[in-house]
């Protein structure tokens, strides 16, 4: 571990600052908005292979029905987040700008909108072939962002031993608490889901690590900790970015996750407490993932705050909701760091869509400022989390080496956090250099 | 300090007379093999190499010479003894050391006919060095030529990566480069002058 | 290039006429440099006698012949062809009568960029050094070649003190340079300013040959006062 | 409810951006310079202010220059140049001719950063590129120095400078025995200590009470500049603690191999230019390395090297010729310190 | 290399040392005595004279005895006859004026190494006929005692105020020292690359323009 932590908070080195912009949303309890007329439900929502459509136009649906199977392990059925009638499979716009196929939904106007569909189980009956199982049929997905099919990362391959499960809720992205406010207000749903996960992989301690910035949450899960201290709770410096896997693990842990490798291979698995409290509410009751909190905020929206919404509700519908406004304005799905920018108002949130922001022009006027050549000031340097040298691979780029790039400084180990276009003071957009540098790479190799 | 001195005649053959950025010799390699660090090193390595191969020969012929009364030869000598002694050595280094001779093997020809290696011996018999002596000179004329041409490659690479002018791609950057350095090497004047 | 590698991979063919061209060109290069060698001698010899008189008539004012000698320990002797370590060599400048107006010496310390070679010349009556002359060095143009051009600076060597101590074993005073504007003493130099380097340079050179030669010379001097013929030699300077 | 797509933008991440870009930074650095052209044009007076002036100018005029020769780009606005020439104007002898200055001006930009590209393409830092030049060029001048604080500095300039473009400057003896001030040598601390073994007084070296190059007599408003800019994150504090430390670290080696010639630790980080060099030009970005590691070496290289040219070279300062290598070096510093990327060696 | 057997002498036999082919300024060749010896016009002047009979020299020599050279040993050869004319040289500055031979120092004797007159011997007298070999050594010769001037003239005017010795300016002139140092050298030679290349992109940009023009 650093030195530094032998003063402050356990934490990792380098990393950034940025203002998190959490104090509003971060104290409003979470509320529901009300349904849109047309839920749109990509069939992809999630990394693996998307799953297949099992109901066909014309089909009545109800509320938790499955509307979509998994293909096949690394793969999470669909769920109807609304009672309603198919309108069709049709290619629609989604967050990464393409366009997917997409269940259409039209959702029935005076339904009651209960769920309608699962039945109880006792996960304690259950064998842990058959929890995994449970997962699965659950359509889970990590809601930290990456939307990885959660049954597949609790399942630990025979050759692997686990012996800690990372439960990550710092939200180190600037405006997020979403996470934030699900510990405040469904801890035990939380801890139930930490022991299925526990469960399902096998392992004996949990650790919760939070940002030192939500104290309250810290509070209210230690007061809910079981009582035999399998799980605990820690809090982590408030850094950007904390929440990333690697991070977490180096800062509560001290431990490295090997370049390229994941942390199954250093005994650890990570869960976003999102996920874990989802986990918690629905396998009891065998429902399905239909709805999720996301944060809308950003200086445009007029009553930011957690809202629970359908998956499958198009952004515009939650900005009619709450409200925004602005002339020249960015529509980001996630955090203002990693989320991507998105063009079209229909996109709909789907599992992994941890939030909504609207920039306005203030905000967005620094990144129109001119580009200019790298004044070798080192801060990118002593930002990268994963001690890369963007500084040099920003000049490799502009020089289009994208080979050297790889080979010889490690491009293949940027995860593409941000934390150096942020503060370089020459504006050099280096995450995108990188993005473009690997896509080439991964072409030229193809 | 004793400017007879082994450490005085090393450390000044090192930076204040730096073969290269003071004395001009060895300027062909110094110009044109230091675009890359990875060619630039093992030529400084064969250089110093070469250099104290011919420290040793001039040092014997020079005798043989000097004691035959027929110094007017001495140039003549020297190029030639110089010339095949490099051979031999690369031939010897052929046979019993391939590694070696892959790595440094192929700068030694071009290195037979540089004015660095016959200045240097032409120098230490100026200077009438003995042996010890010679030997030192010629390591650090070697020492200071790879310190030399091991900046210039790597301030070359880094231009590389920046956006150079059209006019000054080529030569005269690296010439410019050579006068900047040279300038540098300035702040060596005089080193243990008092 | 590979004028050289190509010559390395080239087969092993017949020796015959490589060597007979071999020997035809050094034969006729040997006979070309020999014979340029003797048709230049003597101009080169007669450049070099005219370099080393106009230095030692500089040093040694009213001196118009010269002679060579090497000192040891056990005295003066005329100077051979071949420099022996341990001895030192001098050279004694005479007026027209034959008397000794002075010996002069070549010496040398680093200045501010290079070696500064020297030759002084000291006059047995005074005991004192009586003029410097530079024969080498690479000093900044316009900064360290003040050491010669100087007026000031020159003027310091019209009488050095360079007295013997009581013992005869070393100098009274040792040669010291001072800052500029500060000499006092007669045995001390005054610096030029904004190059002391090569100013005290001059004065270490000085002092480091003045203290092994003159111990030893002055002793022996009685033998070199006039021109005794059989020490002519006409031995070549080629030391300097 | 749809919003024309035109109104909408799309960037990539991150969509925020620390405060602060490189003209920001630019400009943080001279207003913290300018207190140090302040004290020096208070401590020698007109030919100090006249030297900023032309030498800054003649720095934004090439710049110009180049910028027609080349794309036409107007670069004046980043301020870089003005750095530049401040700085260099810092580092000459306040009496220097102002014609003299203006060819280090030109100097610095056309040899040290035009030729290679402009801003941030440099190898070596432009202001000691200048300097170096006309050290080289005008030995005689550049170490002629003039006393600080005398009567009548802001009604008369000293007469070397405004000796005519081209030709030698007069002699200052005469001019500074007129003015009678007591106890000026004509030497800097420095040389006084080199050559007479004198060691000026540590509280004159921080409040400036000195000659010397017009800004680098106090060391105490240096550091309080340079701690400004570091405290609001414009200026990499590393270095100049490195270069400080390597200075402390050789005159502590030095006292223990060679005590005869050791130098005082404190007398060598207040004396001559060190503190202007090691916060102001050693930490001039474009030059130095980016890897941790690398500032490390960096910083250490030039403190000592400044250490040993002041104590064994022929030069009584060090500082400029130090950087000058700290820079040439720092390319092959980086190569050998680039950082342990994360996770490459599973830590203990 | 692969020179034509052409043994028509041209013009351009003896102009292309000069410009085109110039062995300092296009080719970069023999930069060490370039650089070394051009801190004044007469040592330039001498340093090219002296270069440029070894090359007569040596390659009227080279080119009379080309066909008893066997390849084997050409090079040992041309080093030995360069070595030759050079020892030559170097006496006869010795016997002309000492001041000279201790200005230009070394540098006689470096022309042994220097890789102009290896490379025109292998590369042009080892195949052509005596008398062209002299017209293109001459041209050579002719283009490095050019390059040396320009050099010489530059760090003579600048670096002392004079120009073959006769002072230009009156003593009141300031000599830029820096140009007589070797840092100069580097930056002239680089100055004069950098006119010359600014030139000819000139010409190639307005030669463009004219045929842009004639369209
Ligand atoms: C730069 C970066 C920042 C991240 N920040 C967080 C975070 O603050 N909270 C979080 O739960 N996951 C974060 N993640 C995702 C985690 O690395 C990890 O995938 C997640 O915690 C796993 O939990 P899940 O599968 O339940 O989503 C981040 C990832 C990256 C690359
Ligand atoms: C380019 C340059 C050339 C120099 N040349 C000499 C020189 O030839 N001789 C010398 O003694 N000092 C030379 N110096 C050193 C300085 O002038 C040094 O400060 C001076 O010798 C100190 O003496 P002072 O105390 O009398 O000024 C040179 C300095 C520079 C920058
Ligand atoms: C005297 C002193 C001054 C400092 N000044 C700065 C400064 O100006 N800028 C800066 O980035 N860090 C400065 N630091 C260090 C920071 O406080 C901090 O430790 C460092 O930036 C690491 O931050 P990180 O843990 O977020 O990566 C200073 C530290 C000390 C001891
Ligand atoms: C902290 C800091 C220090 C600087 N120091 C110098 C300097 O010493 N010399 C200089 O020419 N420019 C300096 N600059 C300005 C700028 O970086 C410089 O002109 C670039 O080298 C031009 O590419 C400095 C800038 C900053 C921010
Ligand atoms: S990047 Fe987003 S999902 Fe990841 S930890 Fe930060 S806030 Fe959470
Ligand atoms: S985007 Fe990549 S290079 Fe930049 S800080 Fe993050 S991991 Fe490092
Ligand atoms: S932050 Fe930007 S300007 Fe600074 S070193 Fe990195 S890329 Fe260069
Ligand atoms: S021998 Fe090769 S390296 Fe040397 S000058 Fe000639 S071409 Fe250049
Ligand atoms: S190396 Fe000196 S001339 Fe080629």
């Amino acid at each position: 571990m650093s030195l530094f932590n032998l003063f402050g908070r356990p934490s990792f080195n380098h990393g950034i600052h940025p203002p998190s912009n959490k104090t509003v949303t971060g104290k409003t309890p979470i509320r529901r908005l009300p349904f849109p007329g047309m839920l749109v439900i990509p069939l992809n929502q999630h990394i693996g292979k998307p799953a297949i459509p099992i109901v066909r136009k014309g089909d009545e649906v109800v509320r938790g029905q499955p509307v979509a199977k998994a293909d096949g392990f690394v793969s999470v059925p669909i769920h109807a987040p609304a009672t309603g009638r198919i309108k069709g499979i049709e290619l629609m716009p989604t967050a990464l700008g393409k366009n997917a196929p997409s269940i259409l939904l039209e959702v029935y106007e005076g339904a009651t909108q209960e769920v309608l569909w699962g039945e109880e189980q006792t996960i304690g009956d259950m064998s842990d072939e058959a929890l995994r199982q449970a997962i699965q049929d659950s359509g889970m997905v990590g809601l930290g962002g990456a939307a990885f099919p959660s049954h597949v990362k609790l399942t630990i391959p025979e050759d692997k031993s686990v012996d800690t499960l990372v439960v990550n809720g710092c939200e180190c992205e600037p405006y997020l608490s979403c996470d934030h406010r699900m510990m405040l207000e469904h801890p035990r749903a939380l801890m139930r889901g930490i022991r299925y996960a526990m469960r399902a992989t096998g392992t004996q301690q949990a650790v919760i690590g939070i940002e030192d910035n939500k104290m309250d949450a810290v509070e209210t899960l230690r007061a809910n900790l079981p009582r035999d201290g399998s799980i605990s709770v820690e809090a982590v410096e408030t850094k950007y970015p904390q929440g990333s896997e690697k991070m977490l693990i180096k800062s509560l842990l001290g431990r490295e996750v090997p370049a390229g490798g994941i942390p199954s291979e250093i005994g650890v698995v990570v869960n976003n407490v999102g996920t874990l409290a989802a986990l918690g509410q629905l396998l009891p009751k065998g429902e399905g993932l239909i709805e999720r909190v996301i944060t809308v905020a950003g200086p445009g929206v007029k009553q930011p705050g957690n809202y629970l919404v359908p998956l499958g509700t198009p952004i515009g519908f939650v900005l009619d909701q709450v409200g925004y406004e602005g002339s020249q304005t960015e529509f980001i799905l996630g955090g203002p760091m990693m989320g991507p920018a998105v063009s079209a108002l229909d996109t709909p949130v789907t599992k992994g869509t941890s939030g909504l922001l609207v920039l306005n022009e203030p905000d967005i006027e620094s990144e129109t400022l001119r580009i200019w050549p790298c004044i070798r000031c080192a801060r990118c340097v002593d930002a990268c989390p994963m001690h890369l040298n963007p500084s040099h691979l920003g000049q490799l780029a502009a020089k289009r080496k994208y080979e050297t790039m790889a080979e010889e400084f490690h491009l293949n180990d940027c995860f593409e956090c941000g934390s150096c276009s942020y503060v370089c003071p020459s504006n050099i957009p280096l995450v995108q250099y990188f993005r473009i540098a690997k896509a080439i790479n991964r072409e030229q190799a193809a | 300090m004793n400017y007879e001195s082994l450490s005085f005649i090393f450390l000044n053959a090192v930076l204040a007379n730096n073969f290269v950025l003071a004395l001009f010799l060895g300027l062909c390699p110094f110009l044109g093999v230091s675009g890359k660090l990875n060619t630039a090193v093992p030529m400084g390595l064969a250089t110093m190499f070469v250099m104290l191969v011919s420290s040793v020969c001039a040092y014997g012929i020079n005798i043989v010479l000097v004691g035959l009364d027929i110094e007017f030869l001495r140039l003549i000598a020297y190029i030639v003894v110089i010339a095949s002694a490099v051979q031999l050595v690369e031939m010897t280094l052929k046979k019993f050391s391939p590694g070696l001779f892959r790595a440094l093997g192929i700068f030694l020809p071009l290195i037979t006919t540089n004015c660095a290696i016959l200045g240097l011996a032409l120098f230490q018999t100026f200077k009438e060095y003995d042996f010890l002596q010679s030997l030192v000179y010629a390591l650090g004329a070697g020492t200071g030529f790879i310190l030399a041409i091991m900046l210039m490659a790597g301030l070359r690479e880094k231009l590389e990566l920046s956006n150079l002018p059209s006019v000054t791609q080529g030569a005269a950057v690296s010439l410019m480069l050579g006068g900047l350095l040279s300038l540098s090497f300035m702040g060596f004047a005089g080193l243990g002058g008092q | 290039m590979s004028v050289a590698e190509e010559q390395l991979q080239q087969p092993a063919t017949p020796a015959g006429p490589m060597i007979r061209t071999l020997m035809g060109v050094a034969m006729l290069s040997g006979l070309l440099v020999v014979l340029t060698f003797h048709f230049t001698k003597p101009y080169i010899d007669e450049n070099q006698r005219r370099a080393i008189e106009a230095a030692l008539f500089q040093v040694v004012p009213g001196a118009v012949t010269r002679r060579d000698f090497m000192v040891t320990e056990k005295g003066i002797f005329p100077a051979t062809e071949k420099k022996q370590p341990g001895d030192m060599r001098f050279y004694a400048g005479y007026d027209d009568k034959g008397n000794l107006l002075g010996i002069a010496a070549n010496t040398r310390a680093q200045g501010y960029a290079n070696l500064i070679h020297l030759l002084y010349g000291y006059d047995p009556v005074c005991q004192c050094i009586r003029g410097i002359k530079v024969l080498k060095l690479a000093e900044t143009p316009g900064l360290g070649d003040k050491i010669i051009t100087d007026p000031v600076f020159v003027a310091n060597f019209e009488a050095l003190d360079v007295r013997l101590a009581e013992d005869g074993k070393a100098l009274a005073n040792e040669i010291v340079t001072v800052k500029h504007g500060s000499k006092q003493n007669s045995w001390e130099i005054d610096a030029i300013s904004g190059a002391t380097i090569s100013s005290k340079a001059v004065g270490k050179a000085l002092n480091e040959s003045a203290k092994v030669l003159l111990p030893m010379l002055v002793p022996h001097l009685e033998a070199i006062v006039t021109i005794i013929d059989e020490q002519v030699t006409g031995g070549e300077a080629n030391n300097m | 409810m749809k919003k024309s797509k035109s109104q909408i933008e799309l960037r990539t991440t991150p969509h925020t951006h620390a405060a602060g870009d490189v003209v920001k930074i630019m400009r943080n650095v001279v207003y913290a310079l300018l207190p140090i052209a302040g004290f020096a044009i208070w401590q020698f007076g007109l030919s100090a202010l006249a030297l900023l002036i032309t030498v800054t100018l003649s720095c934004l005029l090439t710049e110009r220059f180049f910028n027609w020769m080349g794309s036409g780009y107007n670069s004046l606005g980043d301020w870089s140049a003005t750095i530049t020439g401040i700085l260099l104007a810092l580092t000459l002898p306040p009496a220097f001719p102002l014609w003299m200055g203006a060819v280090a001006g030109i100097a610095a930009i056309a040899l040290g950063k035009a030729l290679f590209g402009g801003l941030g393409m440099n190898v070596l830092n432009p202001a000691l590129v200048g300097r170096a030049f006309v050290q080289a060029a005008f030995p005689v001048a550049i170490t002629t120095w003039t006393p600080a604080f005398f009567d009548g500095r802001f009604s008369q300039f000293a007469p070397s400078t405004l000796a005519l473009p081209f030709l030698r400057p007069p002699s200052v003896d005469h001019w500074i025995e007129l003015l009678q001030v007591d106890a000026f040598s004509g030497a800097t601390p420095l040389a006084l200590y080199k050559f007479e073994g004198i060691q000026t007084d540590t509280v004159e070296l921080l409040t400036g009470m000195t000659t010397g190059s017009a800004g680098e007599t106090s060391a105490l408003l240096i550091l309080v500049c340079g701690l400004y800019l570091a405290f609001r994150r414009m200026l990499d504090w590393r270095i100049p603690l490195t270069v400080m430390g390597g200075v402390a670290l050789t005159s502590a080696l030095l006292s223990l191999f060679d005590p005869e010639r050791a130098p005082d630790t404190v007398f060598m980080l207040f004396s001559g230019g060190l503190m202007l060099g090691a916060w102001f030009m050693a930490s001039d970005m474009v030059g130095s390395p980016v890897t941790p590691l690398g500032i490390l070496i960096y910083g250490l290289l030039i403190g000592s090297l400044t250490v040993v040219i002041r104590v064994y070279g022929g030069l009584t300062e060090g500082v400029m010729y130090a950087i000058l290598l700290g820079n040439a070096a720092t390319p092959l510093i980086e190569q050998i310190t680039q950082p342990r990327v994360f996770g490459q060696r599973a830590s203990k | 290399m692969a020179r034509k057997q052409n043994n028509t002498i041209t013009w351009d036999t003896f102009s292309e040392g000069l410009w085109r082919e110039n062995p300092v300024f296009a080719m970069l060749l023999g930069m060490c005595p370039v650089l070394a010896v051009t801190n004044s016009a007469i040592n330039a002047l001498a340093m090219g004279v002296a270069t440029t009979f070894v090359l007569l020299a040596s390659g009227i020599l080279i080119s009379l005895l080309r066909r008893q050279i066997p390849k084997q040993v050409r090079i040992a050869t041309y080093i030995v006859i360069i070595a030759t004319f050079v020892t030559i040289v170097d006496y006869s500055i010795q016997a002309i004026s000492l001041d000279l031979y201790n200005a230009l120092g070394a540098f006689i004797q470096l022309i042994v190494v220097n890789c102009m007159i290896l490379g025109r011997a292998e590369a042009y007298a080892s195949k052509n006929r005596p008398l062209k070999a002299f017209v293109n050594a001459l041209g050579m010769g002719a283009g490095f005692t050019f390059a040396l001037l320009c050099l010489g003239v530059v760090r003579e005017v600048l670096g002392a105020g004079k120009l073959f010795g006769f002072d230009l300016f009156g003593p009141q002139f300031e000599p830029w020292v820096v140009m007589v140092l070797p840092a100069g050298g580097f930056i002239v030679l680089g100055a004069w690359l950098l006119l010359f290349e600014w030139f000819k992109q000139r010409k190639a940009l307005s030669e463009s323009e004219a045929v842009v023009e004639a369209r």
